[in-house]
Formats: C-alpha cells, structure tokens, sequence
C-alpha cells in the first residue's frame, strides 16, 4: 500500500469508513494503532503479507479498524488462531493485538504456549489493567488495591508481570512502553517485525472510562503525564523486577531480545533431519 | 472520504529571526475527543484546545502558533482518534 | 395512570439512568402502580448517547420497550437529534433549555424546557441536574404525585446529598408548576412556533 | 428449611433482573459464586462481589469460563451452595463441566443471561437462542432443568426455585435469563427471610462406615457428603458403581445413566411450572417463555378483542419439557403458536409433544430485540383460518 | 476438482476408521489438522502426524481442544482445508469455536469419534450420544452439516464428503463417527486421485477493489479470500454486514443469521443421503445410523425372516435433518424404530418429522456397546403389534 | 486415620479394594504415592480434613486410591476444582495430584493462575514428559528429539521449564524429584505441607510403557537408574537453569521456598480494611 | 465361507492384534471375502491382557462383535482363564502349548495346540511367535488358503523381518497339517480328556 | 482384605559377628509387577527377583538376606504396587 504523503500517515492503515472508532475519549488505544502504523511504514513490511489477529475487548475491536487482512476472533482465542493462520501459510506476517485480559486471563495457556513454542507472532498487548470491554471488572495485571467493578472493595490478588511470565514461558523478544512512549513504541514493534519468533510488547494504556475514573486517576491526559513522571526507562531489566504497583514506577524499555529458533524452523530441522528427501514443506499447501 | 481537513499551514519568515515553520499541522474537527494529548505533548506548544464544539460536543484543538511547528507528528503519534496530524513542509512542490 | 411511554436521553454523566429509576420507583413502590425501565446498552454507547426507556401503567406492564414516547425529556442535542423524530403525535417533549436547541419538530408536539444545568450550578452541584428535571417532569406531566416522586429522590441517592437533591427537585417542580401557569392550556409553546433551520 | 437471614434483603426494591437473581441466589443459600465477566449478566456478580463479604461467602473471579464452571462445583463439595454466571460464549465453554455436574450429581446453578448469537453476535442485546443449547451442549446422555423467569421478580423467586431444584435432585440447574430481564427494571419484593423455603443440601445421615456415596436406596437421588468429614468418599466423571468408583462397564453405565434421565424426567410433571389463562375456550394456544411471554401476551390481549379465542401457555419450567401439558393442550386446541427469540427452538419439542394433533406455528425473531406484538398477532390469526 | 494425488494412497488396506479418516481427509486435500489427544479419536491425528510432513501441511498438537478447534479456523484463512479431531469432552470444549465458524462462515470439518459419556464416562467405549451436540452444542442460532459413518471404508468415503461439503456450504462439518466405527479394521479401497471428486475452495473472482467479503449475490454461501492476497478483509463473530463489518442492530442480524440458517436448510434434501432397503412394502421402517444401523440391520433381517414386513432406512446424513424423507416414509408406515446408542436423541426428530402419522418407538441404549439385535428384534416386533 | 504398624504403612491410605491399580509394571506413579503417605504420615495432618484432586491421566488415577476424600475432576481442572473447593471450606487441607500434560497443556492457565492468586493449595505434579493415558504423545514437557506418537519423527518444539514457569508465576514452594528420590520427595511433600500458599513438586517418574519404550530407554528399573545417575541436587539452584533434556542431567532440589501471604490472607486483608466489622468471614458458609 | 467369528488373545507384544491383522486381510484383501477386526481398548487392558476379535464372512460383515466365538486361539493363560468359557459350543480351541494349561474345558472343544514360542525361538526372534501362530491357524480351521495369508504375512510386516515372518509362518503351517494328518478325524483331543484341576 | 502377606521374619543372630536383622520385609506376592525397583535399591540387598511366578504371570521378589534387612523400608517407598515394606524389629511385643 503505497503511503500518500497528503493524509495522516496513519490513515492507509485505517478502514476510514468505520471512522469514528468507539473508543473514549483519552482511550490510549488509538494511539498504540498510530505508533503500529509507523512502524509498519518504518520497517518497509509487505503490508500484503500482514495479517492482524485480535481477540475480544476494548483493545480487540483493533482488528476492525485497520485496513489488513485482520480477523476479530474469541475471547481470548487470537493467539491460537493466529498459530494456524501462520502455520498454514508461513509468508505470512502475523500480528496478535489484543488486550490483558484477552491474552493473559482466559488466553493465559494460550500466550504461555505459543512462547514456548516459539511461534512466529508478534504480540501487542494493550494493557489497560483492566476488562475494559465488559465494565471494569479485575483483570490479572490489576494491581493490588486498585478498584474495580468485582473488587469493589479493592483488588487483593496479585497480579501478574507479564514480561516475567512470557521471558519464562519462552519469548525471544520483549518490551514495554506506556502510550506515553509513542516514538519507543513504534521503535520497538519495528524491531519486532524484523525479528523471527514470539515477541511480547506491553504497552500500559489508559483506561479512563472504567480504570483512572474509578480509582480517582483522571482523565486520559492526566494519566499520560503520570505515565510521563512515573516510567524509568531500563533496557535489559531483568523481568522479574519490572512489576507493577497501584502507584510506584513503571519500569519501561527492552527488556530481552535473544535467539532462539523459531517454531517452523525447529520443525524444518527436525524432518529434514529424520525424512530427508521426503519432506515436503508446507509452505505450498494452500488450497485453490 | 468523509473526513474533513482543517489545514494549517506554515507561513514564511517575516522578520530575520523568526522561528520559521517546518511543519503543517491537519485537524479533523469531527473525529476529535478533545482528550488533550496533543495539546499537551506538542513539544513547542503549537496547539490549544479551541472554545468551539465539534458535533459531538468537544472541544477540539486549534493551531495558535503555527510557526513553532516542527513538523515532528507527534501530534499525530498521540492522537488516539486519529484527528490531527502533520507534515514536514515540502520544499518541493509535494502532493 | 394509563400506560405511558417515556424515553429520557442525553449524554452519559448526565444522571439520565438515574432519573428513570426515581421516576420508576416513584411509580411503583411509592404510588401502587407499575414500571419498567429500560435502557439501551452497547459498546457504541459508552461515553456517548445513554437513553433510558419507562413504562408506567395502572396494570402490569408487559412489553418493555419503547418505540414511541409519550413524553420524551432529553438534556443533550444529540439525545434530542437522534430520538426526537420518535415522539408520539400529540406527545409530551422536555428539554434541558440551555443544551438543546429545538428544531425540526412536528405539529402538535407540546413543548417544555427549563434551564435545569442554571438550576443545578446554583445550587452548588451540576450533578443534581437530573433532580431538578424530575421535578419538572413530576409538574408538567402530572403522571406522578410530588410526594411519591419525592421519596422516590431521597430513597435513591446517597445519604450525603439527598437534601441537595430535595433541593434541586423542589426546584424543577416549582418552575414546572410556574410554566404550567403562565400556560394555562397545559402546554409550553406550540412546536410549529418553533424556527426551522 | 427456612432462609438465613443474612442473605435477605428484605424489602421492596427497584432493581434489575440481574440484581434481583443475586439476590435470589443469596436469599437461597448460596455463598460461592465463581465468575467471568461478560455482558449481559457481569451485574449479578458484581454485585455479588459486593454483597457477600458482609454476609459471609466468597466470589471469585477465575481466569476463564472453565474454570468459574468448575470451582463452583469444588465449592459444592466443600459444603457451599454455589453458582456462576454468563452468557453464551461463556455458556459454550461451561458445557463440559454442565456435564461434570449432571455425571457427579453436583447440585449447582448456571445463569445464562442470553445474547444475540451465534459467536460474538450481540453482545448487548437478547436473545433466547440457547434453550437447546441448555439441554443439549455437553455430550453424552443427561438431564437438566432449566427455568426461564420474565421479570426481575421472578429473578429473584425462581433463582431460589432454581437452587431448590438443583439440591432436591441434585442436578445442575439452568437459570435461562434474557438479556432484556436482565437489563430491565422493576419492583421487586423480596419477603422476610423465614417467609422464604430454602432446600437443604441432601445430606447423609449415614456414618462414614454405612455410606455409600451414590447408594440410591428406593429414592433416585443419593445423598451427599461433603469434603472434610470424614466420608473418605470418591468423585469421578467416568463411569462409576454406588461406591463412585470408576466401573468401566456397560452394566454400571446403563444403570448410572438412565437413572441420571430418569430421576428429572420422572418427576416432569412435578417440576413443571407454567402459567395459563383463556386457555379454556382456546382454538389457538400461545406457547412461550422468558421476555417473550410478555410480549405474546399483548398479541393474545390484542388478538382476543378481536375476538380470536386464544389462549396462553407460559413455560417457566423449559426442561424437563412439560410434554404431557403440551399434549394436553394440543389436543384441545387446533393451533399452537410458539414465538420466541431465535429461529426456531422449543418450537420443535412442542411441535414433537404436539404429535401432529394440533398444528405448531413458530414465530421466529434472530434476536437483537423482542417481537414486534403485530407480527405474533398475525400468526395467531393466520393459525385461527387453519383447517 | 479431482484430487491431489499427493495425498491420495491408492490400493486396498485393511485399516481402522480412525486410519480410514485420515487418509480421506487428506484425499479431499486437508493440509492442516490441529488436535488434542483423546481416546478413542487420536489415532486419526496420529496418523495424519505421521503421514502429512511427507505430503506437504503441517500438523500441530495444540495445548488443549480449544486452541485445536480454532487453530484450524486459522489455518482456513491461510488458505489450507483444515479439520480437527476429537471425542466427547473435547467435543464439548469446541462448542464455542464452532459456533465461530458457523458465524464467520469458515469450511473446516470436526471430527468426533464418540466415546460413553456424559463427562468422561467410558473414555473407550463406543456411544453415539454427541447426535444433538453437534447440532444445538454452542449457543445461539446456526446450522451444521453432520455424517455418520458406518464402517472404515464410509469414514474414508465421508470425510471425502464432509470436507467437500463443508466447502460448498462454507459451513463446518461434523463427522460424527463412533468408538466402535473408528477402531474397527475392514478393508477399505482408496480409489485413484483422478477418481475422487474434490470440492475446491470458493474463492473470489472478484477482485480486490470489488470484492466484499460477506456479499451473497443470489447464490446464498458468499466466496471467500485468503489472507496475503491483498483483499484487507476483515472477519469477526460480531453480526456483521456484508462487508465483514460490525453492525449490531436486529435487522443485520435477521439477515445474516437467517442466511446461516437458510443456507443450509434449504439444501436438505441435496445433502440428506440415507440408505433404504424393503420400504417399499414396509410398515414397520427402522430408522438408524452409524455403526447401530449395521446391528439394527441383522434385527431387519431376522424380523423379515420371521415375516415381519419391515425396512431399513439408514440416514447418513443426520444434520440438517432429513425431515421430508422421514415424513415420507412415516406416511407409508405404521410405526418408525430407532435405535441408537443414546437415551433417545435422534428419534426426538423422528417423531417430531413423523408428526403422528406413524408411531415412533424407540430402542436406547446407554452405550459402552453396541445393541443386541435381539433387543431390536423385539421392538421391531412390538411396533409391529400397534394399531 | 490411626496407622496400624502391621501392614504397609501406605496400605492406610489407600483404596484397598481397588488393588491392583492399572498402572504399569515399572510405572513410577505409585512409587510417588508412597511418597506421599509418607509424608502425610511424617507431616501429622489432619487426614479428614484433607482433600485430594486429580485430573484427568494415568497420573489423575491418584484420587482413584487414596483413601481420602478425592476428588477424579475434568481433564486439565484440577486446579480450579481444588480452588473453589479451598476457598468454600478454608479448613480444609487440598492436595492437586496430577500429570504433567494435565498440569501445564490443558491445564496450564489455571497453573500459573493459581499460583499468581497464591492459593494454598500443594500441587504434585508427575511429570513423564508424555501424555501417558491417551497412549504416548507428546506433552509440552517432552524433550526436543523425543519421539511419540504425535511426533513420530521426533518432538521439535521446545518443552516448558516448569518450575522457572512457575516462579515467575508466583508459586512460594518449589521442588523437583525424581521417583528414585523418595526420602527426598517424602520431605519436600511434608514441608510443602506446613506451608501456607501455592506449593509444586515436580516429580520425573518413569513411564516405561510409553515413553522409555518407544525412546529405547528401556524399562522402569532402567530409568530408575538412569535417574540416579543424571540427577544431581541443586537446592536453591536459580530456576532459569534447570531445564530438562532428552538425555542430559536432571537438576533436582528444592529451587523456591519464599513468603508471600495466600490467597486468604490477602483477601482478609482486604476486607478488613475496608468492611472492618461489617466483614464476616466465609469459614462458616457451608450449607446444611 | 460360513460367518466365523475368532477371538485372539494373550498379553500385549505378542503380535495379537497384527495375527488379527494379517488373518483379516488375507480374507478380505487376498481372498475376496469379508473381515472386521476390532479390539478392546481400556486403560485396564494396558500391558495386560489384550485381545482382538475378527469376524470373516462371505458376506459382508454387520454386527462387528465376537460374543461367542467359533474359534479361540489363545496365547496365554490369562486369556484362557477370561475368554475360554465363552467358547462356542464344539468350537475351536487353539492355544501356544507351552504358555497355555487348559483345563475346565466343555465337553466338544475341538483342542489345538503348538508350541509356537519354541519354534519362533529357533527361528532365533520370539517376534515371530504370532506369524507361527497364524500360519498354524491356517492349517487347522482351513478358513483361509495358505496362499491368501502367506501374502497378508507378507504385506503387514517390516520389509526387514519379511522373509522371517514368512519361515514362521510355513513352521507353524507344516505344523498344523502334521497335526491333522496325525489327528484324521480332523480333531486334536477331546476336551472330555483333559485333567480337571 | 483381600491382600496375601508372605511373611520373611528376620532371625536371632546365631554366630557372635553375624549381622542382626534390625527389620522385617512382607510381601504381597499377588500385587508385585517384578519391576525390580525393591531388589535394585535395597541397600543391603535383601532381596531377589524369584523364579516363582505369580498369578498374573510376574516374578516377584523374595528374601534372600533376611539377616541384612535393617527395616528401612526403602523398598516399601519404592515399590510402585504396595506390594512390599518392612518394619523394624519390634523389641516389644508389638502384636
Ligand atoms: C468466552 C467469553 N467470555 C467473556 C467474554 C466477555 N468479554 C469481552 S471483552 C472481555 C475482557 C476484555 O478485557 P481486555 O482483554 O483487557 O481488553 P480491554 O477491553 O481492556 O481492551 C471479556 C471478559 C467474551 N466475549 N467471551
Ligand atoms: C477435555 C479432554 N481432552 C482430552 C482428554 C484425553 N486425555 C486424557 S488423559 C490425557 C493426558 C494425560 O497426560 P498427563 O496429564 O501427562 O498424565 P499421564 O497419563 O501422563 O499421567 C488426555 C489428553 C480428556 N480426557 N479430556
Ligand atoms: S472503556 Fe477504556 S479501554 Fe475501552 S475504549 Fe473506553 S477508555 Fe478505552
Ligand atoms: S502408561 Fe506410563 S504412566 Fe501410565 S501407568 Fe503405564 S507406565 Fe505409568
Ligand atoms: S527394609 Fe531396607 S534393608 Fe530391608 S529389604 Fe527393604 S530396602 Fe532392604
Ligand atoms: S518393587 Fe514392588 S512391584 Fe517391583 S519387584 Fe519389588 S515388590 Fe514387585
């Protein structure tokens, strides 16, 4: 898709005919999309071999909004679905966009597996702290004592460091940003796209509507400068120190970017291997 | 398209001295929530949120110096509803 | 009462649900009769239109929606653009003064507003908006008795600003009882009076 | 038994029907609710979360609809009347463990507060698109209830109704919500706590040494123990003898099996809850359930001043289906008109219990919203020219 | 379309159903299974492991059933022909995601080699009681394609048919095999790959600018893109338009909910294939499938040899179901028998269908085994008695 | 339960009508079940208010023997099962006994969910690196290069690391064991016993019929020595660094064994300080 | 060829389920007749017992289970303990000699016996005890033509073992008919002989 | 019970020197599965596989060295089938 110099870079990107999106005012969600599509611009990728997986959420109506081959799949569903999607036609260049909850509640195994496996997705994960979509409720990265619709008398269970637990399952690139880190972010999941295997970016992102309102956090842009004042830039952290709190630091950066041989490579070795000859890669089986 | 851009545009030097515009900044009034993060992120403070309504009832930004614009987008980075943007000024003859 | 269908529709924030309930629970458990209220969800409503929809009826109320109100009180233009051409001939259209601006309207349609935002600034909070309309919709449409109405405002906000909100509610229903007067024929201006633009 | 009284918010409220089937279940007894967000029916346990700390019990929100399925049912067996609630993609996922329930004679509630489907479909809006779902999801041979309340006080009374029923045959109980109940809100009365009759658990009386977990002595429904006092006893999802042990054969299957069917079907008639009116003269029988019911009615109202002689059947009680009131029905009347939201459902086992006595007409509505009272009326006058 | 030799492994073999399976499920061209393991279905998968590096496609085990089951969805839009196999419990965990596919309208085919059940029940024993999951399994209104098997040589044959079938209808396809059917060895003769018709991928013609994804055109099974290709389509479980767009309003809904339904329905009697024998002067039809069709059919016979005028029909296809034809036959017959390993499931629509022109009678069984034909005899005999 | 010095001292535990079990000759699960009486034994508990959860597997089979209240759940659930089970009745003490495909494939969201939340629940996981029940295919445990029935031609995909997975998940007790290490596993169960807060033993047992068999390992007693020679303890040793291969060492010791308040605690907590006395705890809600 | 139904049992690794195999392909595949084979599954059955049950026909073959088989071939002695009582009624008893001790037998049993696992020792592979078997199976019930099994033996086993396979086979052929030559009433010795223990 | 314990009892020491069984080791022929696990990690080597075979067809252990057993009951933790353990000598009249 050649990119027309006149109009908002991002607007190629876009199904402008869905335009207005239906995400608040102060949502940082439609900023991720913007820093998405620059990347996508800056790494030069065949947009025609991109495919976008999400699931559902706030953060999963991405799908329906970017002009790619996108599939808004189910709760919590993207990640397999996009193994097979990848697997089946490996040209393909798979993002996952979704949310915390989406991926790490009811995907959690899903996310856990496909790190392990090291799939070839590049995961985006909008996390608000919260289920946004469903009003509020506690997600697995609420922090403790925050608010929400089912903890209405504050969160008491830990929550997860998703970066920690995606290094452990087996991810060979990770980072984190907040919506405040456009230019980072962007770097970062162009950094992604060139690289083969299960990468994992967190992007912190306000939640006006149903996370800062109900713990008396402010609007949007009052989170974005807390974003601004409280985030410590650490590449190369080590994951288990980068969790979160209700109010502390939030320790961005690039937190691992190793090598590690993707899923369809380990698979090409190991038939090469026992079969030889008779290996016939999957790479033409697309049907007519 | 439906969308409608507002256009701001640089304007040459006028005394030596002054900051000249390197960028143009493009607002599409009706997608603005006025969430006010470019206001706020603008770097040389080109933008102020305006006292008009759009259609759905915000406040959306407008330019009120056009000639610290740099032209960096990161207007357009922030903008969550992807309703302004800008655009290095072309010394070519662009489009 | 007969049965009456209501529509009450503006911005979220604005205490539209809310206004519903008291007028609901004014209706069925303070004045013997029945209600259901209703209202419309969705992800394309957050943050934007919220609208509420009441049946009030003597009997059992069965079918719980609205499709076209009797009265339709609306505190946004937008609530006013999108739900106006809906209003039953002949119906009942309130409107906050000063957030809408009445256009396009049918003959026959009696017309009442009252600068409820104003109201709610002096007295101190804009939340109490939605009091000041229940006021008035108890005056202008005469569906309810004040008193039920009124215990129906102190039983369903927070203890801490339930005097604000009798306040503001006194408030609506002592300006409607006033428009009501100064229009003795029971209605607030002809619609076709009204400007088209 | 009586209600605790803790649990009773007795009163007279204004509240939704997702609110009030919270208070249905607090008022019956339970307190463990296992849940997982999704609209149309987070309400009831949000505000349960909210409620249960000062009256003793626990929520807790799971990471997925498999496991809120299933830790309600370790709460079973820990001693505490437990539910969860969700709508369809939640439901879909719950339907292995819907049959965990039925195979372990777990007494247990599911609310399904029904959306526009298939998949994602819509999610705000209603439908009654999962009644065969309710009965049918999880595979192999089963029985559920399955109630359908059609206002927010039947929220409130048939949730109780529904934890009675879960505990008197131990099976899980299908609480078929709307999203339009759910969202709607009306007066709802709720009694005082020792005017409302609560089933107790079905516990053994037996001593550890006499008991035998799924011993069924004369009554289908064995008695239980609980976790913790001592019973040493087996819980499995394979085949199982009266001991619960796993007895992989076709002998202990058939036995197990049928009588899981037959304790619920057998007491059909007994569970069975309808409501009727001008059924007496009626040529024409409205069948329906849920929101519907509401809205059919309005058609029969409107089709009997027009001088139709129509009559209502409402289903409160979906499954066990009331075959032997359909039959009956059937065979005074001359049509039977079945709306209801989706394409197509109950219609089917009406029509089947019908046995070809009485013509089945089906008004069938994708979801979204309700019907349109006109277009019941004008199947019910379309099923009057008939024969 | 004549298949693609690669896949086709020509000659005579004496395999097993489950073996049976794989290699028609690479005959039609599947290139792609995600799985899960469980008895008594992963033999199919297994096979496919082992034989599918060598002809180009990729089998992935995933980490549970519901990652298979929309895996493979994934897969669909890559491009390749996909399927999954399981067996009761992990049926039941797939119930959302087919659901998914029959909303967004993806060609892939389920396969469930059924086991006892309810719960995990007889994990090795032969039932056949999946027969209104697969149908009513996941929430909301939609409609599958459903075969039933009888021997290996059917599950080689039929899962030719499924895959075909699931492409032409763009539908998702169970094949309802059964423990018994899947695990027993026959002879089973793979043709040549030139003589196996396969049904190709309704892909657009269109091109990328006129192309709308969800467009119908008269022909009500819209024609599909691959993801790569340039299209930027969109899919989503939300009712959508004909753009693959979100449109969450009833009458969006109405119409693409009642084309999923019609799409199907309307083709029944293209689809239904059964099999008959001595219906013609029949008065007593035995109505069964998969592997009970074959018992039933020694009851059949003896019941002729002792004079009873009985037939055979053996519905192959179960869903949609074959209404017209059992209407038929049940206005020619006096009674209708159906067996089947369940406590009466297909022969609810039996009778529905029959509508009280005939009586219908059932034979259950709760599985673990297969009937004794004596069992059926007997009913065959009662039946023969009515009236 | 008394224990009666004449007979085998697991034989108090166990099921005895329902001897022989069906594990194989050489299996290593029954081994861990005396291991676990043992420590039951050793650890004094109170054995009625014990509670012991299986999924679904050879290993699942555990609730199936022991004479305790036991519970033979859905595959991959046992967790979740034992969650609602806990939280209904805190008294009681629950025991998750399950295979390693049950834990981490099927089963793995509620793993690390758990052990996120800290529930006080002791999972002993028999980890054979193969679906053993369903007849030999690869689990996300088996090693690279392993053959099975899925992976006839070797497995290619990386397994999980599980207890790296599960610290960075959250767990507080942490111990890995083979069959051969039965003092050693005894011990970890009892301490495992007295500590509040999610705790996983992994056990590497043999399964002979399955995986030794078809990987030319040879039989149970093969393996056992195979074990002792490979397997060298560690305690402490940093989880990241234990992995397991087809043939190299097996680190084993106990890697994690850290305070954080459970589940309980927290929510108490919680509640108390914001309800203070209108919070009645649940300990009592068991219904009649 | 009469509907014969055989069950074939003994521990698992004795090449049952393949004797089952090659025995139903060489009916169905090699001699134009009709074969299912099924066998049990279950956990229990695992490394123990094993047994698969096959039913040849002429026809084609419908009910697929073996209740009361026509013939018995049976490999150890727990399978004879479990399947022997279901033994038709003058049926065939086939059993390795050395594994199996057959006692409380009906009176009519046709009684076979080999000692297979010492001829497929001296073949120098206990493997091959199952081809033995087959081959003896062939000879005594003359169900199938040596011809059809020789091919099915050849067609089931590894490229590798093939010509092994095939001497086991004509061993335990050769040792078959020895028998019947022995034995001219077609019969091996009455069950009515054996000990009782 | 159905359980069959075979019963190898330990003896008094005879020569001054000799070793003292400290401990007992039962047997339950029928449960044993001759997986050698017992046999392979006594670590006074009690035991042996024996050539009798069970009813299941397996060779289970027997006692050997009864004289070495120091009731550690490592083969009772090891033994996969509960089919076999040892006590210490009871000084005491221990039933
Ligand atoms: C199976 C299933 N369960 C539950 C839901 C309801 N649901 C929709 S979105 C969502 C959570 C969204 O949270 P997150 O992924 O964090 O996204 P956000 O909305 O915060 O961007 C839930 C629980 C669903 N659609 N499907
Ligand atoms: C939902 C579901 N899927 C699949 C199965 C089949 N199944 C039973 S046990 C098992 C795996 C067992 O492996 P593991 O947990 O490692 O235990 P093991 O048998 O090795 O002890 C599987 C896949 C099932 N019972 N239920
Ligand atoms: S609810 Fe929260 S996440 Fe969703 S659109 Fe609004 S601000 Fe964004
Ligand atoms: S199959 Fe493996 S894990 Fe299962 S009982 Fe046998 S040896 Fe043990
Ligand atoms: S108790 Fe110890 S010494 Fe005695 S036989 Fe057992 S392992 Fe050997
Ligand atoms: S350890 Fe047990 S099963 Fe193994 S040989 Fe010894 S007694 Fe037998």
């Amino acid at each position: 898709m050649p990119v027309d110099e006149t109009v908002n870079p991002v607007e190629p990107f876009l199904r402008s005919d869905r335009m207005p999106h239906i995400w608040c005012p102060g949502c940082g969600i439609g900023t991720t999309v913007n820093c998405f599509a620059r990347a996508l611009i800056e790494s030069k990728i065949d947009l025609q071999s991109l495919a976008l997986v999400s699931g559902i959420g706030c953060t999963g109506r991405v799908a329906g909004y970017v002009k790619l081959d996108s599939f808004h799949t189910t709760h919590g569903r993207a990640i397999p679905f996009a193994t097979g999607l990848k697997l089946a036609n490996p040209k393909l260049n798979v993002v996952v966009y979704s949310g915390d909850g989406d991926l790490a509640a009811i995907g959690g195994n899903h996310l856990i597996h496909a790190a392990r496996r090291n799939i070839d997705l590049k995961v985006i994960c909008v996390n608000n702290l919260i289920y946004a979509m469903t009003g509020g409720q506690t997600a697995p990265t609420t922090p403790g004592h925050a608010t929400t619709s089912t903890n209405p008398y504050g969160t008491f269970e830990p929550a997860f460091n998703l970066p920690h637990l995606v290094e452990a399952a087996g991810a060979v690139y990770i980072a984190r940003w907040t919506t405040f880190h456009v230019r980072q972010l962007a770097r970062s999941m162009s950094e992604a796209f060139s690289k083969k295997g299960f990468s994992f970016i967190e992007v912190i992102s306000p939640c006006p509507t149903l996370y800062q309102r109900r713990n008396k956090m402010g609007d949007g842009l009052d989170t974005m400068k807390y974003y601004k004042e409280k985030s410590k830039t650490r590449h190369g952290a080590p994951t288990n120190e980068v969790g979160l709190t209700l109010n502390g630091e939030i320790v961005v950066g690039k937190f691992v970017d190793r090598d590690r041989p993707d899923y369809e490579a380990m698979m090409r070795g190991q038939y090469v291997e026992a079969l030889g000859d008779r290996y016939v890669e999957c790479g033409e089986m697309v049907c007519s | 398209m439906l969308i409608i851009i507002t256009f701001s545009s640089g304007r040459l030097p006028f005394l030596k001295g002054d900051p000249v515009a390197k960028g143009t900044v493009h607002i599409v009034v009706e997608r603005c929530k006025a969430c006010g993060f470019c206001v706020e992120f603008c770097p040389t403070h080109v933008l102020a949120l305006s006292s008009a309504f759009n259609s759905k009832g915000y406040h959306p930004p407008h330019v009120i110096h056009p000639e610290n614009c740099s032209g960096c987008d990161l207007c357009g980075m922030y903008c969550p509803d992807f309703a302004i943007y800008s655009k290095k000024v072309n010394t070519g003859g662009g489009k | 009462m007969q049965l009456s269908e209501i529509r009450i529709a503006g911005f979220g924030g604005q205490g539209v649900i809310l206004s519903a309930i008291v007028l609901g629970k004014a209706a069925s458990i303070y004045q013997g009769a029945f209600a259901t209220m209703t209202q419309n969800f969705g992800p394309e409503a957050r943050g934007g239109a919220c609208s509420a929809q009441l049946v009030l009826s003597d009997s059992p109320v069965l079918y719980p929606y609205v499709t076209r109100p009797d009265i339709l009180v609306v505190i946004s233009q937008e609530a006013y653009n999108k739900f106006g051409p809906e209003l039953k001939d002949g119906g009942t259209l309130i409107v906050e003064q000063d957030l809408v601006r009445v256009s396009h309207i049918k003959e026959g349609i009696k017309v009442f507003s009252i600068p409820a935002t104003r109201f709610a600034e002096e007295l101190g909070k804009r939340m109490v908006l939605n009091s000041v309309m229940v006021g008035f919709f108890t005056a202008i449409t005469h569906l309810l008795t004040p008193e039920a109405v009124r215990d129906a405002v102190a039983d369903s906000v927070p203890a801490n600003f339930r005097e604000l909100n009798l306040k503001a509610f006194e408030k609506g229903l002592e300006y409607g009882n006033g428009v009501l007067i100064n229009s003795p024929e029971l209605r607030g201006f002809e619609a076709a009076a009204v400007v088209e633009e | 038994m009586k209600a605790d009284p803790r649990g009773v918010l007795t009163g007279v409220h204004f509240i939704d029907g997702d609110h009030a089937c919270c208070e249905g279940a607090l008022a019956a007894g339970a307190r463990f609710a296992a849940g997982y967000p999704i609209t149309p029916s987070t309400e009831v346990v949000e505000r349960f979360a909210s409620r249960v700390p000062t009256v003793g019990g626990t929520f807790i929100q799971m990471e997925d609809e498999l496991a809120a399925s299933i830790a309600l049912q370790g709460a079973v067996w820990g001693g505490a009347k437990a539910f969860t609630v969700t709508s369809g993609p939640g439901f879909s996922l719950m339907m292995e463990h819907i049959g965990y329930a039925a195979m372990t004679e777990t007494p247990c509630v599911f609310v399904n507060v029904q959306r526009g489907g298939p998949s994602t479909g819509l999610p705000t809006l209603p439908a009654q698109a999962d009644m065969m779902q309710a009965r049918w999801g999880s595979h192999g041979d089963y029985e559920v209830i399955a109630l359908c309340p059609n206002s927010p006080q039947e929220c409130f009374d048939l949730t109780i109704k529904a934890f009675n029923l879960a505990e008197e045959f131990r099976v899980p109980v299908m609480f078929m919500m709307d999203e339009v109940v759910g969202h709607m809100t009306e007066k709802v009365v709720i009694p005082a706590a020792d005017e409302i009759e609560v089933v107790p658990r079905k516990h053994t009386h037996k001593s550890t040494k006499e008991y035998l977990p799924y011993q069924t002595n004369g009554n289908p429904v064995p008695e239980m123990a609980h976790a913790g006092e001592g019973y040493n006893f087996h819980v499995t999802g394979l085949t199982h003898d009266e001991r619960g042990y796993p007895n992989m054969t076709p002998q202990t299957q058939d036995k197990l099996v049928r009588r899981l069917q037959s304790k619920v079907r057998a007491a059909t008639d007994r569970i069975a809850m309808f409501e009727e009116e001008h059924l007496g003269d009626a040529e024409v029988a409205v069948v329906s359930y849920g929101i519907t019911s509401r809205v059919a009615q309005r058609a029969v109202d409107l089709a009997r001043q027009r001088g139709v002689k129509v009559g209502k059947l409402r289903l409160i009680t979906a499954w066990p289906f009331p075959e032997n009131k359909i039959k009956e029905v059937a065979s005074r009347v001359k049509a039977l008109v079945v709306p209801e939201l989706n394409l197509g459902q109950m219609v089917r086992e009406v029509e089947r219990a019908a046995g070809g006595q009485a013509k089945t007409f089906a008004v069938s509505h994708a979801g979204g919203g309700v019907h349109d009272p006109q277009e019941i009326l004008r199947v019910i006058e379309e099923a009057n020219q008939c024969r």
